[in-house]
Protein backbone atom coordinates (compact mmCIF):
# COMPACT_ATOMS: atom_id res chain seq x y z
CA UNK A 1 0.00 0.00 0.00
CA UNK A 2 1.63 3.24 -0.92
CA UNK A 3 1.21 6.35 1.79
CA UNK A 4 -0.52 9.25 0.36
CA UNK A 5 0.08 12.48 2.30
CA UNK A 6 -2.00 15.55 1.72
CA UNK A 7 -0.50 18.91 3.21
CA UNK A 8 -1.58 22.33 4.36
CA UNK A 9 -4.81 23.26 2.78
CA UNK A 10 -5.05 19.93 1.34
CA UNK A 11 -5.83 17.83 4.26
CA UNK A 12 -8.90 19.84 4.41
CA UNK A 13 -10.11 19.76 1.06
CA UNK A 14 -9.54 15.36 0.99
CA UNK A 15 -11.44 15.56 4.48
CA UNK A 16 -8.16 13.78 5.91
CA UNK A 17 -4.43 14.07 6.07
CA UNK A 18 -3.60 10.80 5.04
CA UNK A 19 -4.60 7.64 3.06
CA UNK A 20 -3.10 4.29 2.35
CA UNK A 21 -4.16 2.96 -0.61
CA UNK A 22 -3.22 0.09 -3.46
CA UNK A 23 -1.96 2.14 -6.83
CA UNK A 24 -4.07 0.82 -9.44
CA UNK A 25 -2.43 -0.51 -12.30
CA UNK A 26 -2.12 1.96 -14.77
CA UNK A 27 -0.97 5.16 -12.22
CA UNK A 28 2.68 4.28 -12.53
CA UNK A 29 3.94 8.28 -12.06
CA UNK A 30 3.31 11.17 -9.75
CA UNK A 31 2.01 13.22 -12.41
CA UNK A 32 -0.95 9.94 -13.59
CA UNK A 33 -1.31 9.90 -9.57
CA UNK A 34 -2.19 13.86 -9.10
CA UNK A 35 -4.56 13.39 -11.80
CA UNK A 36 -6.33 10.62 -11.05
CA UNK A 37 -6.60 11.60 -7.08
CA UNK A 38 -7.83 14.97 -8.12
CA UNK A 39 -10.83 13.69 -9.90
CA UNK A 40 -11.37 10.68 -7.44
CA UNK A 41 -11.11 12.32 -4.34
CA UNK A 42 -13.12 15.13 -5.61
CA UNK A 43 -10.30 17.69 -5.53
CA UNK A 44 -11.84 19.76 -8.10
CA UNK A 45 -8.38 20.32 -9.60
CA UNK A 46 -6.56 21.80 -6.66
CA UNK A 47 -4.12 18.83 -6.77
CA UNK A 48 -3.40 20.04 -10.23
CA UNK A 49 -2.05 23.39 -9.24
CA UNK A 50 0.85 24.41 -10.59
CA UNK A 51 2.29 25.07 -7.11
CA UNK A 52 1.21 21.61 -5.40
CA UNK A 53 4.83 19.53 -5.54
CA UNK A 54 5.31 16.32 -4.89
CA UNK A 55 7.52 14.68 -2.62
CA UNK A 56 7.98 10.76 -2.56
CA UNK A 57 10.03 9.13 0.64
CA UNK A 58 10.51 13.14 1.41
CA UNK A 59 12.31 14.05 -1.80
CA UNK A 60 10.80 16.47 -4.18
CA UNK A 61 10.37 14.96 -7.64
CA UNK A 62 9.05 15.86 -11.12
CA UNK A 63 5.23 14.30 -12.30
CA UNK A 64 7.47 12.02 -14.13
CA UNK A 65 8.76 10.24 -11.47
CA UNK A 66 8.19 6.65 -11.02
CA UNK A 67 5.88 5.58 -7.71
CA UNK A 68 5.11 2.02 -6.02
CA UNK A 69 2.87 0.72 -3.49
CA UNK A 70 6.02 0.79 -0.70
CA UNK A 71 6.16 4.68 -1.30
CA UNK A 72 5.02 7.18 0.57
CA UNK A 73 3.92 10.25 -1.75
CA UNK A 74 3.30 13.91 -0.43
CA UNK A 75 1.31 16.21 -2.17
CA UNK A 76 2.34 19.81 -0.69
CA UNK A 77 0.46 22.97 -1.35
CA UNK A 78 2.88 26.61 -0.73
CA UNK A 79 5.12 26.02 2.23
CA UNK A 80 5.89 28.88 4.68
CA UNK A 81 7.10 29.10 8.25
CA UNK A 82 8.31 31.27 10.54
CA UNK B 1 20.44 23.22 17.66
CA UNK B 2 16.93 23.09 15.48
CA UNK B 3 14.56 21.76 17.71
CA UNK B 4 10.52 21.74 16.42
CA UNK B 5 8.61 22.08 19.11
CA UNK B 6 4.35 21.73 20.16
CA UNK B 7 5.27 23.69 23.74
CA UNK B 8 6.03 27.10 23.78
CA UNK B 9 8.84 28.79 23.13
CA UNK B 10 10.56 31.27 25.38
CA UNK B 11 12.68 33.56 23.73
CA UNK B 12 14.83 35.12 26.22
CA UNK B 13 15.59 31.63 27.93
CA UNK B 14 16.29 30.93 24.39
CA UNK B 15 18.73 33.57 23.73
CA UNK B 16 20.16 32.62 27.32
CA UNK B 17 21.17 29.14 26.29
CA UNK B 18 22.32 30.16 23.13
CA UNK B 19 24.68 32.40 24.93
CA UNK B 20 26.05 30.16 27.03
CA UNK B 21 26.97 27.82 23.77
CA UNK B 22 28.88 30.83 22.11
CA UNK B 23 31.21 31.93 24.48
CA UNK B 24 33.78 33.49 22.30
CA UNK B 25 31.60 34.92 19.75
CA UNK B 26 31.56 38.77 19.75
CA UNK B 27 28.26 39.30 18.31
CA UNK B 28 25.05 37.56 18.24
CA UNK B 29 21.51 38.33 16.31
CA UNK B 30 18.55 36.82 17.40
CA UNK B 31 15.06 37.05 15.85
CA UNK B 32 11.29 36.04 17.68
CA UNK B 33 8.37 35.97 15.78
CA UNK B 34 4.86 36.04 17.58
CA UNK B 35 1.57 35.22 17.00
CA UNK B 36 -0.04 38.81 15.63
CA UNK B 37 -3.30 39.41 17.57
CA UNK B 38 -4.68 40.86 14.75
CA UNK B 39 -4.90 39.66 11.03
CA UNK B 40 -6.99 41.78 8.43
CA UNK B 41 -8.59 43.60 11.15
CA UNK B 42 -9.80 40.28 12.57
CA UNK B 43 -9.00 38.90 16.41
CA UNK B 44 -6.88 36.02 15.89
CA UNK B 45 -8.00 33.26 17.89
CA UNK B 46 -4.69 31.06 17.16
CA UNK B 47 -2.64 30.02 14.19
CA UNK B 48 -2.33 26.67 13.49
CA UNK B 49 1.38 25.55 12.49
CA UNK B 50 1.78 22.13 10.72
CA UNK B 51 4.53 20.37 10.15
CA UNK B 52 5.79 17.16 7.76
CA UNK B 53 8.46 15.88 9.55
CA UNK B 54 10.51 13.77 7.39
CA UNK B 55 10.88 16.98 5.37
CA UNK B 56 10.71 20.07 7.51
CA UNK B 57 13.54 19.02 9.79
CA UNK B 58 16.19 18.11 7.27
CA UNK B 59 14.95 21.14 5.16
CA UNK B 60 15.98 23.59 8.64
CA UNK B 61 19.35 21.23 8.97
CA UNK B 62 20.02 22.00 5.04
CA UNK B 63 19.62 26.04 5.37
CA UNK B 64 21.63 26.40 8.54
CA UNK B 65 24.62 24.45 6.84
CA UNK B 66 24.21 26.71 3.71
CA UNK B 67 24.20 29.87 6.00
CA UNK B 68 27.51 27.96 8.20
CA UNK B 69 29.00 27.57 4.74
CA UNK B 70 28.24 30.96 3.51
CA UNK B 71 29.08 32.77 6.73
CA UNK B 72 31.39 32.30 9.15
CA UNK B 73 29.25 31.35 12.38
CA UNK B 74 30.12 30.03 15.46
CA UNK B 75 26.86 28.75 16.40
CA UNK B 76 23.21 28.94 14.77
CA UNK B 77 19.96 28.05 16.52
CA UNK B 78 16.38 27.46 15.31
CA UNK B 79 13.49 26.57 16.69
CA UNK B 80 10.31 26.57 15.26
CA UNK B 81 6.84 25.49 17.15
CA UNK B 82 4.21 23.48 15.54
CA UNK B 83 0.74 22.56 16.35
CA UNK B 84 -1.67 25.55 17.67
CA UNK B 85 -0.26 28.98 18.59
CA UNK B 86 -2.03 31.85 20.88
CA UNK B 87 -1.84 35.12 20.09
CA UNK B 88 1.05 36.75 21.93
CA UNK B 89 3.34 33.30 21.69
CA UNK B 90 6.48 32.73 19.94
CA UNK B 91 6.41 31.09 16.53
CA UNK B 92 9.80 31.15 15.96
CA UNK B 93 13.40 31.84 17.36
CA UNK B 94 16.13 32.16 15.30
CA UNK B 95 19.48 33.38 16.55
CA UNK B 96 23.01 33.41 15.16
CA UNK B 97 26.31 34.17 16.46
CA UNK B 98 30.00 34.84 14.74
CA UNK B 99 32.77 37.31 15.61
CA UNK B 100 31.50 40.50 13.86
CA UNK B 101 27.81 41.83 13.35
CA UNK B 102 27.38 41.53 9.99
CA UNK B 103 27.84 37.73 9.53
CA UNK B 104 25.23 37.49 12.44
CA UNK B 105 23.04 40.33 11.12
CA UNK B 106 23.20 38.23 7.43
CA UNK B 107 22.74 34.65 8.56
CA UNK B 108 19.72 35.41 10.68
CA UNK B 109 18.10 37.34 7.91
CA UNK B 110 18.89 34.66 5.85
CA UNK B 111 17.72 31.77 7.65
CA UNK B 112 13.99 33.87 8.20
CA UNK B 113 14.00 34.44 4.75
CA UNK B 114 14.13 30.87 4.44
CA UNK B 115 11.90 30.10 6.88
CA UNK B 116 9.16 32.19 5.98
CA UNK B 117 8.99 30.83 2.44
CA UNK B 118 11.05 27.07 1.92
CA UNK B 119 10.92 25.95 5.30
CA UNK B 120 7.87 23.11 5.06
CA UNK B 121 5.46 24.51 7.19
CA UNK B 122 1.79 25.39 6.22
CA UNK B 123 0.14 27.91 8.94
CA UNK B 124 -3.96 27.95 9.31
CA UNK B 125 -4.77 31.43 10.88
CA UNK B 126 -8.20 31.25 13.29
CA UNK B 127 -10.26 34.10 13.30
CA UNK B 128 -13.57 34.37 15.01
CA UNK B 129 -15.24 34.73 10.94
CA UNK B 130 -13.46 31.17 10.22
CA UNK B 131 -9.79 29.96 9.25
CA UNK B 132 -7.30 30.44 6.19
CA UNK B 133 -4.25 28.65 5.03
CA UNK B 134 -1.80 31.56 4.82
CA UNK B 135 1.13 31.68 2.02
CA UNK B 136 3.95 33.87 2.02
CA UNK B 137 3.63 37.24 1.11
CA UNK B 138 4.93 38.75 -1.99
CA UNK B 139 7.81 40.93 0.30
CA UNK B 140 8.68 37.41 1.98
CA UNK B 141 9.31 35.78 -2.02
CA UNK B 142 11.15 39.30 -2.69
CA UNK B 143 12.81 38.73 0.66
CA UNK B 144 14.01 35.25 -0.13
CA UNK B 145 15.21 36.14 -3.89
CA UNK B 146 17.83 38.66 -2.63
CA UNK B 147 20.20 35.73 -1.66
CA UNK B 148 20.49 34.21 -4.60
CA UNK B 149 20.54 37.34 -7.29
CA UNK B 150 24.58 36.76 -7.06
CA UNK B 151 24.35 33.13 -8.21
CA UNK B 152 22.25 34.02 -11.08
CA UNK B 153 23.69 36.15 -12.72
CA UNK C 1 14.81 52.69 26.42
CA UNK C 2 18.00 54.13 26.46
CA UNK C 3 20.40 53.27 29.03
CA UNK C 4 24.11 53.90 29.83
CA UNK C 5 25.38 51.35 32.77
CA UNK C 6 27.96 50.42 34.59
CA UNK C 7 26.80 47.11 35.71
CA UNK C 8 26.35 43.61 33.82
CA UNK C 9 24.17 43.59 30.99
CA UNK C 10 22.34 40.33 30.75
CA UNK C 11 20.97 40.30 26.81
CA UNK C 12 18.05 37.29 28.20
CA UNK C 13 16.62 39.94 30.87
CA UNK C 14 16.78 42.66 28.58
CA UNK C 15 14.96 40.57 25.73
CA UNK C 16 12.44 39.20 28.19
CA UNK C 17 11.54 42.84 29.53
CA UNK C 18 11.58 44.15 25.93
CA UNK C 19 9.22 41.45 24.83
CA UNK C 20 7.00 42.64 27.47
CA UNK C 21 6.92 46.11 26.44
CA UNK C 22 6.05 44.87 22.99
CA UNK C 23 3.23 42.83 23.27
CA UNK C 24 1.48 43.66 19.59
CA UNK C 25 4.74 43.26 18.02
CA UNK C 26 5.29 40.32 15.40
CA UNK C 27 8.67 40.71 14.98
CA UNK C 28 11.99 41.41 17.11
CA UNK C 29 15.29 41.55 16.47
CA UNK C 30 18.19 41.29 19.34
CA UNK C 31 21.76 41.85 18.45
CA UNK C 32 24.26 41.79 21.66
CA UNK C 33 28.02 42.37 21.39
CA UNK C 34 30.39 40.99 23.63
CA UNK C 35 34.16 41.54 24.52
CA UNK C 36 35.73 38.81 22.71
CA UNK C 37 38.53 37.04 24.60
CA UNK C 38 41.76 37.64 22.48
CA UNK C 39 42.66 40.71 20.00
CA UNK C 40 45.41 40.60 17.21
CA UNK C 41 46.66 37.41 19.20
CA UNK C 42 46.58 38.76 22.49
CA UNK C 43 45.16 37.85 25.67
CA UNK C 44 42.38 40.80 26.22
CA UNK C 45 42.21 41.39 29.96
CA UNK C 46 39.71 44.34 29.80
CA UNK C 47 37.74 46.89 27.75
CA UNK C 48 37.41 49.89 29.11
CA UNK C 49 34.51 52.29 27.61
CA UNK C 50 34.45 55.86 27.96
CA UNK C 51 31.41 57.94 27.40
CA UNK C 52 31.34 61.93 27.65
CA UNK C 53 27.32 62.04 29.29
CA UNK C 54 26.59 65.45 27.68
CA UNK C 55 26.73 64.16 24.61
CA UNK C 56 26.63 60.13 24.41
CA UNK C 57 22.63 59.62 25.41
CA UNK C 58 21.82 62.53 23.28
CA UNK C 59 23.06 61.04 20.44
CA UNK C 60 21.54 57.82 20.78
CA UNK C 61 18.53 59.30 21.41
CA UNK C 62 18.66 60.98 18.29
CA UNK C 63 19.55 58.13 16.76
CA UNK C 64 16.70 55.90 18.19
CA UNK C 65 14.75 59.12 17.12
CA UNK C 66 15.89 58.85 13.23
CA UNK C 67 15.43 55.30 13.18
CA UNK C 68 11.81 55.55 14.14
CA UNK C 69 11.36 57.96 11.26
CA UNK C 70 12.51 55.63 8.89
CA UNK C 71 10.73 52.56 9.80
CA UNK C 72 7.88 51.69 11.49
CA UNK C 73 8.78 50.25 14.87
CA UNK C 74 6.59 49.40 17.54
CA UNK C 75 9.49 49.66 20.71
CA UNK C 76 13.57 50.15 20.94
CA UNK C 77 16.10 49.34 22.89
CA UNK C 78 19.30 50.56 23.43
CA UNK C 79 21.59 49.70 27.08
CA UNK C 80 25.19 50.15 26.60
CA UNK C 81 27.46 49.42 29.09
CA UNK C 82 30.18 52.29 30.10
CA UNK C 83 33.41 52.01 32.70
CA UNK C 84 35.23 48.59 32.62
CA UNK C 85 34.33 45.36 30.73
CA UNK C 86 35.78 41.92 31.16
CA UNK C 87 35.72 39.35 28.19
CA UNK C 88 32.85 37.38 27.98
CA UNK C 89 30.26 40.69 29.16
CA UNK C 90 28.31 41.87 27.18
CA UNK C 91 29.24 45.27 25.76
CA UNK C 92 25.31 46.53 23.90
CA UNK C 93 21.90 45.22 23.59
CA UNK C 94 20.06 46.79 21.02
CA UNK C 95 16.23 45.47 20.33
CA UNK C 96 13.81 46.97 17.98
CA UNK C 97 10.21 44.99 17.34
CA UNK C 98 7.92 45.70 14.48
CA UNK C 99 5.24 44.38 12.73
CA UNK C 100 6.78 42.78 9.80
CA UNK C 101 10.78 41.40 10.26
CA UNK C 102 12.09 43.48 7.49
CA UNK C 103 11.75 46.66 9.58
CA UNK C 104 13.04 44.90 12.44
CA UNK C 105 16.09 43.59 11.34
CA UNK C 106 16.57 47.01 9.61
CA UNK C 107 16.70 49.30 12.34
CA UNK C 108 18.92 47.13 14.37
CA UNK C 109 21.04 46.88 11.94
CA UNK C 110 21.35 50.59 11.59
CA UNK C 111 20.92 51.43 15.19
CA UNK C 112 24.54 48.93 15.53
CA UNK C 113 26.34 50.86 12.57
CA UNK C 114 25.22 53.75 14.14
CA UNK C 115 26.57 52.52 17.48
CA UNK C 116 30.06 51.22 15.99
CA UNK C 117 30.95 54.38 14.60
CA UNK C 118 29.27 57.86 15.72
CA UNK C 119 28.06 57.08 18.71
CA UNK C 120 30.06 59.18 21.93
CA UNK C 121 32.10 56.26 22.94
CA UNK C 122 35.96 55.54 23.25
CA UNK C 123 37.18 52.13 24.18
CA UNK C 124 40.69 51.09 25.00
CA UNK C 125 41.87 47.79 25.16
CA UNK C 126 43.91 46.29 28.32
CA UNK C 127 46.14 43.17 26.82
CA UNK C 128 49.16 41.27 29.19
CA UNK C 129 51.52 43.23 27.26
CA UNK C 130 49.28 47.20 27.77
CA UNK C 131 46.81 49.04 26.34
CA UNK C 132 45.45 51.05 23.26
CA UNK C 133 42.59 53.15 22.39
CA UNK C 134 40.90 51.12 20.05
CA UNK C 135 38.90 53.47 16.67
CA UNK C 136 35.90 51.56 14.34
CA UNK C 137 37.22 49.41 11.42
CA UNK C 138 37.05 50.05 7.91
CA UNK C 139 34.31 47.66 7.67
CA UNK C 140 32.22 49.50 10.69
CA UNK C 141 32.39 53.22 8.72
CA UNK C 142 31.56 51.15 5.09
CA UNK C 143 28.89 49.80 7.12
CA UNK C 144 27.19 52.67 8.29
CA UNK C 145 27.80 54.23 4.87
CA UNK C 146 25.14 52.08 3.43
CA UNK C 147 22.37 53.78 4.98
CA UNK C 148 23.29 57.32 3.33
CA UNK C 149 23.62 56.16 -0.20
CA UNK C 150 19.67 57.68 -1.12
CA UNK C 151 20.47 60.52 0.30
CA UNK C 152 23.85 61.31 -1.01
CA UNK C 153 22.46 60.69 -4.80
CA UNK D 1 36.96 79.44 34.17
CA UNK D 2 36.25 77.08 31.14
CA UNK D 3 35.99 73.25 31.69
CA UNK D 4 38.38 71.42 28.92
CA UNK D 5 37.49 67.96 28.29
CA UNK D 6 40.04 65.80 26.68
CA UNK D 7 38.26 62.66 26.11
CA UNK D 8 39.50 58.79 24.76
CA UNK D 9 43.53 58.88 24.14
CA UNK D 10 43.48 63.17 24.67
CA UNK D 11 42.76 62.33 28.60
CA UNK D 12 45.85 59.61 28.74
CA UNK D 13 48.05 62.05 26.41
CA UNK D 14 46.83 65.11 28.85
CA UNK D 15 47.84 63.46 31.75
CA UNK D 16 43.93 63.95 33.13
CA UNK D 17 40.95 64.02 31.79
CA UNK D 18 39.52 67.41 32.30
CA UNK D 19 40.75 70.88 33.55
CA UNK D 20 39.74 74.48 34.76
CA UNK D 21 40.96 77.27 32.81
CA UNK D 22 40.85 80.89 32.52
CA UNK D 23 41.38 81.79 28.51
CA UNK D 24 43.79 83.99 28.06
CA UNK D 25 42.52 87.05 26.11
CA UNK D 26 43.73 86.11 22.91
CA UNK D 27 42.06 82.95 22.66
CA UNK D 28 38.70 83.53 21.95
CA UNK D 29 37.67 80.76 19.18
CA UNK D 30 37.99 76.90 19.88
CA UNK D 31 40.74 76.74 16.81
CA UNK D 32 43.31 79.23 18.79
CA UNK D 33 42.19 77.15 21.69
CA UNK D 34 43.15 74.05 20.08
CA UNK D 35 46.84 75.25 18.83
CA UNK D 36 47.60 76.62 22.26
CA UNK D 37 46.58 74.00 24.26
CA UNK D 38 48.68 71.53 21.94
CA UNK D 39 51.62 73.26 22.77
CA UNK D 40 51.06 74.28 26.32
CA UNK D 41 49.99 70.86 27.55
CA UNK D 42 52.87 69.14 25.25
CA UNK D 43 50.06 67.07 22.43
CA UNK D 44 52.69 67.46 19.96
CA UNK D 45 50.28 67.78 17.85
CA UNK D 46 47.81 65.46 18.87
CA UNK D 47 44.81 67.68 19.23
CA UNK D 48 45.75 69.16 15.82
CA UNK D 49 44.78 65.99 13.76
CA UNK D 50 42.00 66.36 11.61
CA UNK D 51 39.86 63.84 13.27
CA UNK D 52 39.79 65.67 16.54
CA UNK D 53 36.56 67.39 16.89
CA UNK D 54 35.40 69.91 19.35
CA UNK D 55 32.33 70.53 20.93
CA UNK D 56 31.42 73.15 23.21
CA UNK D 57 28.29 72.91 25.62
CA UNK D 58 27.78 69.41 24.61
CA UNK D 59 27.85 70.72 20.91
CA UNK D 60 29.94 69.99 17.55
CA UNK D 61 31.19 73.10 16.42
CA UNK D 62 33.86 74.24 13.72
CA UNK D 63 37.36 75.87 14.56
CA UNK D 64 35.66 79.46 14.02
CA UNK D 65 33.30 78.72 17.26
CA UNK D 66 33.95 81.84 19.83
CA UNK D 67 34.17 80.65 23.13
CA UNK D 68 33.92 82.10 26.39
CA UNK D 69 34.65 81.30 30.64
CA UNK D 70 31.63 79.98 30.75
CA UNK D 71 32.40 77.06 28.34
CA UNK D 72 32.10 73.62 28.76
CA UNK D 73 34.92 72.60 25.82
CA UNK D 74 35.59 69.17 24.43
CA UNK D 75 38.13 67.54 22.62
CA UNK D 76 36.81 64.50 21.04
CA UNK D 77 38.87 62.04 18.91
CA UNK D 78 37.20 59.24 16.60
CA UNK D 79 34.20 58.13 18.37
CA UNK D 80 33.03 54.46 18.44
CA UNK D 81 30.56 52.05 20.90
CA UNK D 82 29.13 48.92 20.76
Amino acid sequence: MAQVIYLGKLGDLAGGQAESLALPAEITSTGALREWLDTERGFGGALLHRTVRIAVNAELVPDTFAICDADEIAFLPPVGGG
Amino acid sequence: MILLTADPINASACLEAFELGAPQSGAIVCFSGKVRSSSAGEAVRKLHLQAYPPMTGPGIAQAVADACERWSLEAVSVVHRVGDVSPGETIVFVAAASIHRRAAFEAADYLMDFLKTRAVFWKKEVTDTGERWIEPRAEDYADVARWHKEEVS
